[in-house]
Formats: C-alpha cells, sequence, structure tokens
C-alpha cells in the first residue's frame, strides 16, 4: 500500500462522507454547507485524476456560484429546520436491502470495466496540430466535439430563459440584496473583482495551450457578479434587458456564426481550416465566456422567490 | 520529498472529515459557517501540496481561483440572512 | 538532505501543526467567537506557513509569485469572513455554549 | 486495489447515496442536492474511464470534455429546478412535493 493510494482511499472516504452528510444532516442548512465542501472536495479528485480543466470549473462553480444559490435557497426554504422526513413506502429493512443492492451493482459493474485502453488518446494528440490548439480538452470541446459544445450552450441558454420567465412580477436583481454590508465587505470585494476579472482573461487566453478555457473563465466570471448581487450592486442590473438578452445569445450565434465560416470555406460544420482553427476558437471562446458569465450568474440574481421582498427580515 | 508533501496533504483530508462534526453540530449557523471556511482553506494547502509532489500544470490555478472566492459562501450566508426584507 | 529541503519539512511540520490545532479548536471550543480565534490561527498561519515551505522548492520565480498570491488572497478572505461572522454572531446574539 | 478501484467504488457510493436521498428525502432542496451527487458519481467514473495510471499517452480528454460540459449543465439545470421549488415555496409555503394517492 503505497502513500498514494492512502490519500486517494482518504479522498475517496471524505467525499462519499460529505455527500452522506449533506442529503442526510438532520439541520437542512448543515447539509447545504457540507455539499459546499462537497465540490471542494471534487475538485480536489479532478486534480488526482488529471484532470485540473474539470478542477478549475468545479472550484468556480461550487466556490461562486452553487454555494451562493442553494444558501439563498435554504434561507426560504426553512434553514433552521430540524424536520427530515422521509418517505415511507417501504419498510426500513426492504428500502436498505434495495440500497445495497443498487450499490452492490454499481460497483460490481465499474470493478469490471478495466481502465480504459483505447486509443482515443493517441488519435486526439494526432489531430491537434490541425485544430491549432494544445490544449487537448479544449481541442475536444470546440473542434472534434463542437456540436455538443454547441448544444450545452444551447441548454445553458434555455436555462436562463426558464428561470426569466419564472421571475416573480417586479422583482429586479438590484431590489434582491438590500443591506448595508459592512465597509470591510465592500473594501474585500474591490480588490478582489479586478483580480477575478484578470484571472478570467487569464484562464481564457491560457486555455488553448494548458488548462482553462471559455467555461472556467465564465465561470469565475460569474462567481465575481454574484459576489457583487451579494453586496447589493449586481452588474446585471446595469445592463438594459434587451443588451442582457443579447449578451445571453452571443455565444450561442457566434458559435453557429463560426461554425458556417467554416463551411463557407469548403469544410463541414465547426470543421475549421487549419490555418484559421487557433483564431477562429479563441473568437468562439471568448464569446462562450461572456454567455456562460451573464448565464450563471442571471441563474443566482434572477433566481429568487416571488414575494421575497415582503417576507420580513426574520430568517 | 513528494512522500513528505502527500504525507501531509493525507493528515490534512483526516482532518477535514474530522472537522465536518462542527458543521453538523452547529449549534448555530455562524459554528457551521466556520467550519465550512476553514476547509476551504484546508483544501487550498492541499492543492498547494498536491501541485508540487505531482509537478502538474494547473494545479495552482485551481487553488487560485478557491481563493479568489473563498469569501464567497460566507458573504452570501451573511446577506441572505441579513441583507433581506429590509422594508421597502 | 540540503538546507532547502530542511526548511521545507520544518515549516511544513510546524504548518501542519497550526492545522491540527485549528481543527482541534473548532471542534473544542466552547462557543462561537473562540472557535472564531482557532481558524483564524489555522487560516493564517498554517497556510502561510505551508506557502513558505514550498517557496523552498518552487522553480520559477512565476510559481513562487502564484504561491504568494494565493496566501494575500486568502488573508483578505479570510479576513473579512471571519470579522462578517464575527459581526453576525454578536448581533444574533448567540452566545449559547455547544 | 488499484487507483481505478478506490475511485470505481467511490463512484459507486455516491450513485448509492444520491438515488437513495433522492428517493427518500422529502425536502425538495435536499432531493436536488441528491441528483447533483448522483451527478457527481456519474462524472466520478467518466472521468475514471479516461484515467491513465501510467503511460506515455495522459489522460484520456475526451470524457474530460464530456464531463466539463455536463458540469456546467449540471449546475444550470438545478438551478433551475431550485427556482422552479423556490416558486412552489412562495405560492404554498411547501418545501415538498404532495402525494396524493401515493400513501
Amino acid at each position: 500500500m503505497t502513500l498514494e493510494m492512502l490519500f486517494d482511499m482518504a479522498l475517496v472516504g471524505a467525499v462519499v462522507v460529505a455527500a452522506a452528510y449533506a442529503i442526510n444532516a438532520p439541520v437542512l442548512i448543515a447539509g447545504v454547507f457540507v455539499y459546499i465542501v462537497f465540490g471542494v472536495l471534487l475538485s480536489l479528485v479532478w486534480v488526482r485524476l488529471g484532470a485540473p480543466d474539470l478542477a478549475i470549473a468545479e472550484a468556480a462553480i461550487g466556490a461562486g456560484i452553487t454555494g451562493a444559490i442553494v444558501l439563498d435557497a435554504a434561507r426560504q426554504m426553512g434553514m433552521e429546520r430540524r424536520r427530515n422526513p422521509r418517505l415511507r413506502r417501504w419498510p426500513g429493512w426492504l428500502s436498505w436491502a434495495a440500497t445495497a443492492a443498487v450499490g452492490v451493482i454499481f460497483a460490481g459493474v465499474f470493478l469490471t470495466v478495466s481502465e480504459g485502453r483505447g486509443d482515443l488518446p493517441q488519435r486526439v494528440q494526432a489531430e491537434l496540430p490541425r485544430v491549432g490548439v494544445e490544449n487537448e480538452v479544449t481541442a475536444v470541446l470546440l473542434s472534434y466535439r463542437g456540436y455538443d459544445t454547441w448544444f450545452e450552450v444551447g441548454v445553458l441558454l434555455v436555462a436562463a430563459l426558464g428561470v426569466l420567465a419564472l421571475r416573480a412580477p417586479g422583482e429586479s436583481p438590484a431590489r434582491r440584496f438590500r443591506w448595508d454590508p459592512p465597509a470591510v465587505a465592500d473594501g474585500a470585494a474591490d480588490m478582489l473583482v479586478p483580480g477575478g476579472i484578470l484571472m478570467a482573461g487569464y484562464l481564457l487566453w491560457q486555455g488553448s495551450r494548458g488548462p482553462g478555457g471559455a467555461f472556467q473563465a465564465g465561470a469565475v466570471l460569474a462567481a465575481i457578479a454574484v459576489l457583487l448581487t451579494l453586496l447589493g450592486r449586481p452588474p446585471i442590473a446595469r445592463v438594459s434587458d434587451r443588451a442582457r438578452d443579447a449578451l445571453l445569445v452571443v455565444g450561442f450565434a457566434d458559435f453557429l456564426l463560426v461554425g458556417l465560416v467554416a463551411v463557407t470555406l469548403g469544410g463541414a460544420l465547426f470543421e475549421y481550416p487549419p490555418a484559421w482553427a487557433a483564431p477562429m476558437i479563441l473568437v468562439i471562446e471568448s464569446a462562450v465566456a461572456v454567455s456562460v458569465a451573464v448565464t450563471l450568474s442571471l441563474l443566482f440574481a434572477a433566481g429568487g422567490a416571488a414575494g421575497d421582498a415582503s417576507e420580513g427580515g426574520v430568517p | 520529498m513528494s512522500q513528505l508533501f502527500l504525507g501531509v496533504a493525507l493528515l490534512l483530508v483526516l482532518l477535514l472529515v474530522g472537522g465536518l462534526a462542527r458543521v453538523l453540530q452547529g449549534p448555530t449557523p455562524h459554528d457551521r459557517l466556520l467550519a465550512a471556511q476553514l476547509f476551504g482553506t484546508t483544501a487550498i494547502a492541499i492543492l498547494l501540496l498536491l501541485a508540487e509532489s505531482s509537478g502538474a500544470a494547473g494545479v495552482l490555478d485551481v487553488a487560485l481561483v478557491l481563493s479568489l472566492l473563498a469569501m464567497v459562501s460566507v458573504v452570501a450566508f451573511i446577506s441572505c440572512s441579513r441583507g433581506r426584507g429590509a422594508p421597502e | 538532505m540540503s538546507p532547502r529541503d530542511l526548511a521545507t519539512v520544518l515549516l511544513l511540520l510546524l504548518a501542519a501543526f497550526f492545522f491540527v490545532a485549528g481543527v482541534l479548536g473548532i471542534v473544542r471550543f466552547p462557543d462561537t467567537l473562540t472557535r472564531l480565534h482557532a481558524v483564524t490561527k489555522a487560516d493564517n498561519v498554517g497556510l502561510g506557513l505551508v506557502v513558505f515551505a514550498l517557496l523552498f522548492q518552487a522553480d520559477s520565480f512565476l510559481a513562487g509569485a502564484k504561491l504568494v498570491l494565493i496566501w494575500i488572497l486568502v488573508l483578505i478572505a479570510s479576513a473579512t469572513s471571519c470579522y462578517l461572522i464575527a459581526g453576525a454572531s454578536l448581533l444574533d446574539g448567540d452566545e449559547e455554549s455547544g | 486495489m488499484t487507483t481505478f478501484g478506490i475511485y470505481a467504488v467511490g463512484a459507486a457510493l455516491l450513485l448509492t447515496i444520491g438515488i437513495r436521498g433522492a428517493l427518500r428525502r422529502k425536502h425538495l432542496l435536499r432531493r436536488i442536492l441528491a441528483l447533483n451527487i448522483i451527478g457527481g458519481g456519474a462524472f466520478l467514473f467518466l472521468v475514471l474511464l479516461g484515467y491513465r495510471e501510467s503511460g506515455e499517452a495522459g489522460p484520456d480528454p475526451v470524457p474530460q470534455a464530456l464531463v466539463l460540459t455536463g458540469i456546467v449543465v449540471a449546475v444550470s439545470i438545478s438551478s433551475f429546478a431550485i427556482v422552479i421549488a423556490r416558486r412552489l415555496n412562495a405560492r404554498t409555503g411547501r418545501t415538498e412535493l404532495p402525494e396524493e394517492g401515493l400513501d
């Protein structure tokens, strides 16, 4: 047993314990806090499995966006409530037996799959010169599997439209967090916000060579926007609704547009000519980063429930 | 040397699991929040150690992102419980 | 073992001590404000010592600068969060011992 | 036990915990958290498929790219779900789904 394995076991143990606590903690808010820790631990797992791109995205989303969204929701939906009712359709022993069966089946199936032995990594490597980026994950996202990623940006757009459609009448992000944040918090934000914007730019630029890219950059920007929203100065309130909608769509539209340009240059959709691939990918990534940032921050900023403002200050 | 880094990282993971007890016990939400805040810092320390022991690119960037956003959850909790519902 | 490695080992052991103390503090101390005190030690000193230990091993100026930057960011975040938590805890008057 | 095995068991446990939670808990927020934990288990297994214990070729980037899109989709869809739950809560005061005909 090497130290590496001991570390991996401890890490997996921590992730599993955190997951179990998050769902089963007697007090809702405790579960929510542990869930935030779960996200951070998962990003450690991605680091261990050699996926820093995922780790950056998970860290930015888990620490910056999910945390704020679930805490805000828990405040509304009874954060101190101790009762944690469960469905009792089946007797206890039967549900435990079913749980154990499910666990054994999953573990059994997963363990019979051996580590991937396909030659995909080599094939990705072989084609890299024609894609114009050195980061393999970026190459897969934007070039080899352009359709997937394009539609994913579409899913984000749909989620944003859904949240906007469910918005309470008269609700505006500017009205949601009205408090007098201590000067310390404002001061810290004034230092962190430029740092975050710089970090997003760095991740976007870095994405063609190393870990980073449009989603990571967008998530960091969105987290910064969430911080500002919490402090009562939401960036989303500064642009008109029309401009906001344009920013939501720009990633999806720009992705398609660049793909179509590739078609006119004689390729298939998203088959960029090698000479132009690098700048084309950067153009797509920049637009996608903007849309991801606006979408994720909007999911938080516009996510309040009807009548929030009249609920009174008692949590 | 890299074994030492990994060993300390292992210790930090175990400490994190032990500290979860405080999140569960509370008794006030602020105690839970405090524990969660400590875990954020612990995770950053683990990342620094992993970055050094594996030498993989990008691990420091993960720590950088986490440290930039370490404040967001705390501000979210405080403003959600305190900053809402100010009379119009 | 070179002097640099020795410094790294000693600083890391010290850092581990501060993290253990921080977690012990948060689990064992009686109320919110004393626990806060324990957390700040682990946050600021523990991580700072890890950063210093790793600085002795950093192979480029950029990597070293990143390490220091991370520490500074955590200092800002930790100071602010602890101020906010302490303020909110006092306002709520939750001094019931745990 | 190999590294692959350790993480594979972890993924199976996450899926099991998540499924049990999603089926047995009533509070909607907890159910949404449980769904996200199921997602975490699935992502973990996918990334694990691309993990290479050794060898000159690095980890397989294809599953990593799929999981990256998965993470972003998961956060957007679950925040949409949370908004729906909050609207239900604001309208009716419920934090759980009604269960006519199930008991």
